[in-house]
């Protein structure tokens, strides 16, 4: 080791090829999945986030492309459906996807191509870490990267369920779920995700959350400038706020963006499954259980007794010797 | 590009027509959006499809394939009506106020000289007024009804926004909108760029759409200032360094030409090359043409080229025509007259037009040889693939070889971009397998010629056996003896002409700018335009200091650009006539009172007074051209032309086919359709996911965009009952293709004199190798004709037709 | 012959001294068997995904992957399992009005008062819902597991349905645990009880003191 | 160099807290321990580094190689990553879909890896050696050349040109080589001789 990485402040820089220690880890990790007294890590690092300009956007899919060279995936190749989408679906050889929407816009007469490239939000209240029922197989670290641990997964799905944005995909190939990392091992690296490194115009970029924030306003002040009256940030409280965040034309319709939730929320069914129906259901078990065992110690059982056997032996004989 | 990328974040108004800049060149295309993002620029679209370009631009405006000229004369005429007009540049810096002969003229289309029967013009009366002192006459009052700028006002008369919208189908308001945007950039403190590439150039009129743009740009005063300029975004990494170092027909390395054959002798071609000055005190560059010539003469047969021999002005080949560029070479093999044929790094079988053709030239060869790190369609062009390349191996006597090369990781060397920057770049791979370097295949083969020669004797051995070949290893060149050949040296030392005793260069030094060139045989040097390169200071293309003094964007110390390091071209034009920056916050040079300063290389001599001698110094005028005299072969200003497969006739003369002037062979003229017989618009487009046809054999580019597709419009899907990805059937008079349908709202259908216009978008990455899903590529169906001036072949616009198919090859 | 009101084709009077009377027989006690052991482990693994604190259950299985891909599959032994123990019961648990009676003194039972009860058939009212509502529950769970059945039906129904499929099968599940509890409960307690799915057979005080009519059937006939 | 890190470096979670549920309280125990939470080895560390321009289109960004082996120290080398060069003024890192994939392009499975031959009329490619290969063509060059090799016009006018064969160099490739492709073909006298500037 010739010293500890430094925390990524941009994705524009080069990959170090020297040793160094990672600066992200398991110590950093805030929350677990199914782990849900954790102790508190002893650093806490700045947030990041990677913002993605949806009006700087020119769908070029290098994202796409750095994405599958980073993480060394295999998009299948599949056949064109009469879209630009391709793969057609985030897989688990695919954890970004450029989505067009064709849109007339009412307003101004215009056609306008949208273009949104979909993955993981990395949520401060990640869904998917909800509903994932083995210990570490999804962490968050304190600054914000919700990752899968792949040796813990066992490939139920329920992430999928969990997230509001259906992102996680389960893969054929190993029964293990994958999405986006943020690049978390580049990250630990002081190095900005691969999709941010490549992306052409920088519509996607890099660093901390508040950095992020701030260019997204100066943004949305050009957007304005330009007569986009309602450009804003996606940033949906709704799940706590994410770590990927948008900046949009129409901010007040995020639908339009190939079904961008307009208030995503980690789902009420969810929360009943995880929260209330765990308690009570566990509890009621619980309770029966343990009334079962009280009463089989202190009850008196149903014993059969002699007489019963003298009756039984009674009526037996009466109904053979009757038919008889 | 007259600019570099990085300078495209100086512009105020970036407009791509003819180019779809986001999608061909993303990371150039940066630079344009650091121009919205910083500088509060605009973007303005002109495409037959709302392209990823058009998705991030301020405007669009859509346009009918191969009617771009009558766009831009008719933003030119509203910009003269309209005063939005740099006067001050266009009367200095442009042939504005030069006096044209009275015989030239225009009418119904075409200009005085033309010979129908030749499909040629005389340009004789293409003429500037030659005064009695030999200079071209000027009026810098600009009244003279024959001066350019009245004669252009002429010319563009009939390009009125009615006119624009009937033959482009562009909108009337939409076009307004853009002349009034580009208007605004009349001001000196306002700047637009053109970027543009193939979209203009793969039309038989390319050349000219390009002028059309040239002119609008000098009228707007935005030529040689900083975002300014009219780029051309190359497609290939080294495209501009094979056309640089003269890898076409015509040409010898820094643009100078063959002789053709009524040059018999030395004397004769240089006569009508080292053009005079045609205004009084300016500096003809190409004055020198005797000196890079001999120059690069002593490159090729060192000892042998000899003042005694004409610096061995035989040993080149001599013309008979223009050229013999790829499709005159393919209509010779299509005939039987070619026997060997090379192909280095080269997919002429998926690049050029009517495969059914090439096809058939490719079978009547003798010997086909492919050189090339992908296993391409052209070397296995005798494989039956079914519908995908429905030929008889049998029947195909041709013999081929499949020699494998190395690519970019794996060698070393320069490449330049499209700013004209040579950046060299170093090996990380070991080959895979067998392959090997072109510079190793192409010496083996040469030396074992040679020996032949040597042995055998033959047909005029002397070229061949007299070639320099002074390298350490003769069987393998290195790319820095390459290089500093290129770059050149002296062979004798090089005296002071002022004072014979002072020695500027020893024999044996490299050249340190072509400005140490001699045309006594003293020095030599393979390509006078990267003179500079490769210094006694080392290899400057390798430089690495990215460092930009006032932000300028030109990073003079990062590598090198030719010429002589100079970042943009006609840059003396960014000052005014006193050598004052037009716009003091885009200063690039300016007279300090005794020489040129500032952030680029000054493209004027250094001491070059202000107002004496003018900023367009490689032009005999000093200025730039409005009025191209004889520098077109299909017209001084550009005119409005229909394609040759056109769905509307020509507004100016229902007569004209094409463009007048282009090249067509009998045979292809006789495979043009007319719109009743093909009803749609054909344009042929990359998309950004795909490289050409090398990137169907990478997993990942694949898995982006798997198979081949046509796009058309809702209202052409509705009326043909296509549903969007299903299988359709696309065909021509030349050939046919099966794909998968998109059927989008970027496609609209336009109104064009009283017709609607579909346009079938046709992208051309697949093919019968490779990873992704077998296809076919725009070829099988375009018309086998070129630009009249440089044989872009007519790739963006023609005619077809499209059925809805049900169980086709795709199925 | 005469028509069966309370018993079964296979229930048999064993011995008459003393009364043993056949209740299951082998393949039945197979059957309940394999259904026993798919729900503990079913329950095993279900628990494991359930609580977190559980999570180590899923060792038993080889881990959290073999738990995973194990659960669906025992889920299926489970519930073909329990289709052929419906087919084969069933008939004896229609309830009855009697079974009305029963529940209305439920009490007594708790308070082994069984004088003041109806004499019963084959199954109790309890029985006869533990019956029930593993059928149920068993059908429910089926249904919602298939729906969040991941690597088999990984596009089935849309995440939302996925959602609600999920919440039902917890509920589902922790339902049929307390009904397993009740009825494995109601297996010890009430003594004697076991041996009908051990062995087979019930002694003849227990047919007598649980389920007279019954045994008074079984010992009438011929058949 | 660590080579360990060349793998995926395992780091304890610590399990810690894990316990502290009731059932965890009723003596189930600690669940087992999570075993793992960390974050992916670092794929470029302990590799060569190369600058090189990406091959495509001619914006030209800078690309650094990644490769396993250092070319320059005479080792075999193999390309394990491409990326953009931050350092490069145009493209600052940047890279367009195809550029990010590069390394595809180099490893592709359809690159041609070795001379191969195909004979008239044949249905199947050959292999054949280098020598051989060479030896064709140059036997194929002069004998065509020796043939058809105009050396003067109708008119008389010295020509020195061949015409029944040609050539198409690659815009792909470097200066140099293209010097050198120029210096041979001209030599011999071609001027069917073009490159993709068209297209």
């Amino acid at each position: 080791m010739t010293g500890r990485a430094p925390e990524p402040v941009t994705a524009a820089a080069n990959p170090p090829v020297e040793p160094l220690e990672a600066n992200l880890g398991a110590r950093d990790v805030v929350r677990a999945s199914a782990m849900p007294n954790l102790p508190a890590p002893d650093r806490s690092l700045t947030e990041v986030a990677k913002l993605i300009d949806v009006s700087k956007c020119i769908g070029c899919k290098a994202c796409q492309s750095a994405c599958a060279e980073w993480n060394e995936t295999h998009p299948e190749i599949g056949v064109n459906t009469g879209v630009y989408e391709n793969p057609p679906d985030l897989s688990a050889e695919m954890f970004t996807l450029m989505r067009f929407t064709e849109y007339d816009n009412p307003d101004t007469g215009n056609f306008e191509w949208l273009i949104r490239k979909d993955g993981c939000m990395h949520c401060a209240e990640p869904g998917c870490l909800a509903a994932c029922p083995a210990p570490g197989a999804i962490v968050k670290y304190s600054n914000g990267i919700v990752d899968f641990i792949h040796e813990n997964c066992i490939g139920c799905g329920y992430c999928i369920i969990g997230c509001p944005f259906d992102v996680p995909r389960i893969s054929p190939r190993d029964n293990r779920s994958y999405k986006c990392t943020l690049c978390s091992d580049r990250v630990a690296m002081g190095q900005g995700p691969a999709c941010a490194k490549s992306c052409p115009t920088q519509a996607i970029v890099f660093g901390t959350k508040a950095a992020m924030i701030e260019h997204a306003n100066d943004r949305i002040a050009d957007l304005k400038s330009r007569g986009y009256a309602n450009a804003g940030v996606y940033d949906p409280p709704g799940v706590g706020g994410t770590h990927v965040i948008y900046v949009l034309h129409h901010a007040d319709q995020p639908s339009l963006y190939a079904g961008l939730p307009d208030d995503p929320q980690v789902a009420a069914t969810v929360s009943a499954w995880k929260g209330a129906n765990k308690t009570i259901g566990l509890a009621a078990m619980g309770l029966a259980a343990a009334g079962a065992v009280l009463h089989g110690l202190f009850g008196r059982a149903n014993r059969v007794s002699a007489e019963d056997e003298v009756e039984a032996q009674a009526l037996v004989d009466r109904e053979r010797e009757g038919d008889a | 590009m007259t600019n570099a990328w990085t300078d495209i974040k100086n512009t105020d108004l970036a407009i791509v027509m003819g180019g779809n800049a986001a999608e061909a060149h993303p990371c150039g295309f940066k630079w344009v959006t650091e121009a919205k993002a910083n500088r509060g620029a605009k973007l303005i679209v002109v495409d037959p499809r709302f392209t990823r370009t058009a998705a991030v631009a301020d405007y669009y405006a859509p346009i009918r394939p191969g009617s771009d000229i009558a766009f831009l004369l008719g933003v030119i005429r509203w910009c003269i009506a309209n005063d939005k007009v740099q006067w001050e540049y266009v009367r200095n810096y442009t042939n504005a106020t030069f006096l044209v002969r009275e015989d030239y003229g225009w009418a119904d289309g075409l200009f005085t000289g033309y010979d129908e029967e030749a499909r040629r013009y005389d340009m004789t009366s293409w003429e500037y007024q030659i005064g009695e002192d030999g200079f071209a006459r000027v009026d810098p009052a600009m009244t003279d009804p024959r001066c350019v700028w009245n004669l252009l006002k002429a010319h563009v008369e009939v390009y009125t926004p009615d006119f624009v919208e009937t033959v482009c189908g562009t909108p009337k308001d939409r076009f307004l909108k853009i002349c009034e945007m580009i208007g605004t950039c009349a001001a000196p403190d306002r700047v637009m760029t053109s970027l543009y590439a193939l979209g203009w150039a793969q039309h038989s009129k390319g050349a000219q759409n390009i002028r059309g743009m040239a002119m609008l740009q000098l009228i707007l005063g935005n030529v040689g200032l900083r975002g300014g300029g009219i780029n051309a975004l190359r497609g290939h990494s080294n495209i501009q360094g094979l056309t640089d170092i003269g890898l076409m027909s015509n040409l010898i390395p820094g643009y100078m030409n063959l002789p053709r054959d009524s040059e018999p002798d030395f004397a004769t071609y240089m006569a009508s090359r080292a053009f005079r000055p045609l205004r009084p005190g300016q500096t003809s560059y190409w004055q020198n043409y005797r000196k890079f010539f001999v120059s690069f003469q002593k490159a090729m047969w060192g000892g042998a080229a000899t003042a005694e021999n004409d610096w061995a002005f035989d040993y080149l080949p001599k013309l008979d025509i223009p050229s013999y560029d790829i499709l005159k070479m393919f209509d010779m093999m299509a005939k039987g007259e070619v026997n060997l044929y090379f192909c280095q790094g080269f997919n002429p079988l998926m690049s050029f037009p009517n495969r059914a053709k090439l096809t058939e030239g490719l079978s009547k060869l003798k010997l086909l040889v492919v050189m090339d790190p992908l296993q391409t369609e052209t070397a296995h062009f005798w494989e039956n693939h079914g519908a995908f390349n429905d030929v008889d191996p049998a029947a195909i006597q041709t013999e081929v070889l499949e020699l494998p090369t190395t690519c970019f990781a794996e060698d070393e060397g320069a490449l330049v971009n499209s700013g004209r920057w040579l950046q060299w770049h170093w090996p990380a791979a070991t080959p895979p397998g067998a392959a090997r370097g072109d510079v190793w295949i192409m010496s083996s083969i040469f030396r074992r010629v040679r020996a032949l020669y040597e042995a055998e004797g033959g047909a005029f051995p002397d070229p061949i056996l007299k070639l320099s070949w002074d390298y350490a290893d003769a069987s393998e060149p290195t790319p820095e003896e390459l290089a500093k050949e290129m770059n050149g040296r002296a062979l004798t030392d090089l005296a002071d002409p002022a004072d014979a005793t002072q020695i500027l260069l020893a024999a044996g030094r490299q050249l340190q700018t072509f400005g140490q060139l001699r045309d006594d045989g003293s020095t030599m040097c393979g390509c006078w335009i990267f003179s500079g390169s490769w210094t006694e200071d080392g290899n400057m293309m390798a430089r690495r200091d990215n460092s930009d003094p006032g932000d300028a964007g030109m990073f003079l110390n990062w590598s090198f650009a030719w010429p002589m390091n100079r970042r943009i071209l006609y840059n003396r034009a960014s000052a005014d006539l006193a050598g004052k920056p037009w716009d003091p916050a885009r200063k690039l040079i300016e007279w300090d009172g005794a020489k040129w300063t500032g952030y680029d290389v000054p493209d004027i001599g250094v001491t070059a007074k202000p107002g004496e001698v003018m900023p367009f110094i490689m032009t005999n005028e000093g200025v730039g051209k409005l009025f191209s005299r004889k520098g077109m072969v299909d017209g001084p200003f550009p005119t409005h032309m229909e394609p040759f497969e056109s769905p509307v006739e020509n507004l100016l003369n229902p007569a004209l086919r094409g463009n007048p002037a282009a090249r067509v062979f009998p045979e292809d003229l006789a495979q043009m359709a007319t719109g009743d017989e093909f009803p749609y618009v054909g344009t042929s487009y990359r998309l950004t996911e795909h490289f050409h046809t090398w990137t169907k054999h990478n997993l990942v580019n694949a898995a982006l965009q798997p198979e081949f597709f046509v796009e058309i419009s809702e209202q052409l899907a509705a009326e043909k009952g296509i549903r969007g990805g299903q299988q359709v059937r696309v065909w021509s008079k030349r050939g046919e293709v099966w794909a998968k349908a998109v059927v989008t709202k970027r496609i609209k259908p336009m109104i064009c004199a009283g017709k609607t216009v579909h346009v079938v978008g046709i992208p051309l990455h697949w093919g019968f190798t490779g990873v992704a899903r077998k296809g076919w590529g725009p070829n099988s169906l375009t018309p086998f004709v070129g630009d009249a001036n440089i044989q872009t072949p007519e790739f963006k616009a023609f005619l077809v037709n499209i059925e809805p198919v049900e169980g086709g090859p795709l199925a | 012959m005469r028509r069966r009101h309370f018993s079964d084709r296979g229930d048999r009077i064993l011995d008459r001294n003393p009364v043993r009377v056949g209740r299951y027989r082998l393949f039945t006690r197979i059957n309940h068997w394999i259904i026993a052991a798919s729900t503990i482990l079913l329950l095993l693994s279900g628990l494991a995904f359930y609580w977190p604190s559980l999570f180590w259950l899923t060792a038993l299985f080889g881990g959290g992957q073999a738990a995973r891909w194990l659960h669906p599959i025992l889920g299926l032994v489970l519930a073909v399992g329990y289709l052929l123990m419906f087919v084969q019961l069933v008939a004896r648990n229609i309830p009855r009005h009697d079974d009305v009676v029963w529940v209305r003194h439920i009490r007594d039972i708790v308070d082994q008062n069984e004088d003041k009860l109806p004499t019963l058939g084959k199954y109790n009212a309890g029985q006869k819902f533990v019956f029930w509502a593993m059928a149920g529950l068993i059908l429910l769970l089926l249904g919602t597991g298939v729906m969040i059945w991941h690597q088999a039906f990984p596009d089935l129904v849309p995440v939302p349905a996925r959602r609600w499929a999920v919440l039902g099968h917890s509920v589902a599940a922790a339902l049929m645990a307390m009904t397993f509890v009740l009825h494995v409960y109601a297996g010890i307690w009430t003594r004697g009880t076991l041996s009908a799915m051990t062995r087979g057979w019930v002694t003849g005080g227990w047919a007598w003191r649980h389920h007279r009519k019954w045994l008074k059937e079984v010992a009438g006939r011929r058949d | 160099m660590n080579k360990g890190l060349s793998r995926r470096s395992f780091l304890r979670l610590a399990g810690a807290g894990v316990a502290g549920t009731s059932l965890g309280a009723l003596g189930f125990g600690a669940a087992e321990a999570a075993e793992v939470a960390h974050v992916r080895a670092f794929r470029l560390t302990a590799t060569t580094e190369t600058r090189n321009t990406c091959t495509y289109c001619s914006v030209a960004c800078g690309i650094i190689l990644y490769a396993k082996g250092d070319l320059k120290a005479g080792e075999t080398a193999e390309l394990l990553h491409v990326e953009g060069d931050a350092d490069h003024p145009t493209n600052r890192g940047t890279l367009c879909p195809k550029g990010a994939a590069l390394k595809d392009f180099a490893l592709s499975p359809t690159r041609a890896v070795k001379p191969r031959y195909r004979a008239p009329g044949g249905a199947d490619w050959q292999d054949i050696t280098w020598d051989a290969a060479f030896d064709k063509i140059a036997r194929a060059i002069k004998d065509d050349r020796d043939q058809n090799f105009i050396a003067r016009n109708d008119q008389g006018v010295t020509v020195n040109r061949w015409l029944s064969t040609g050539f198409l160099a690659a815009s792909g490739t470097t200066n140099e080589s293209a010097w050198l492709t120029y210096k041979t073909v001209r030599a011999l006298g071609i001027v069917g001789f073009d490159n993709q500037a068209r297209v």
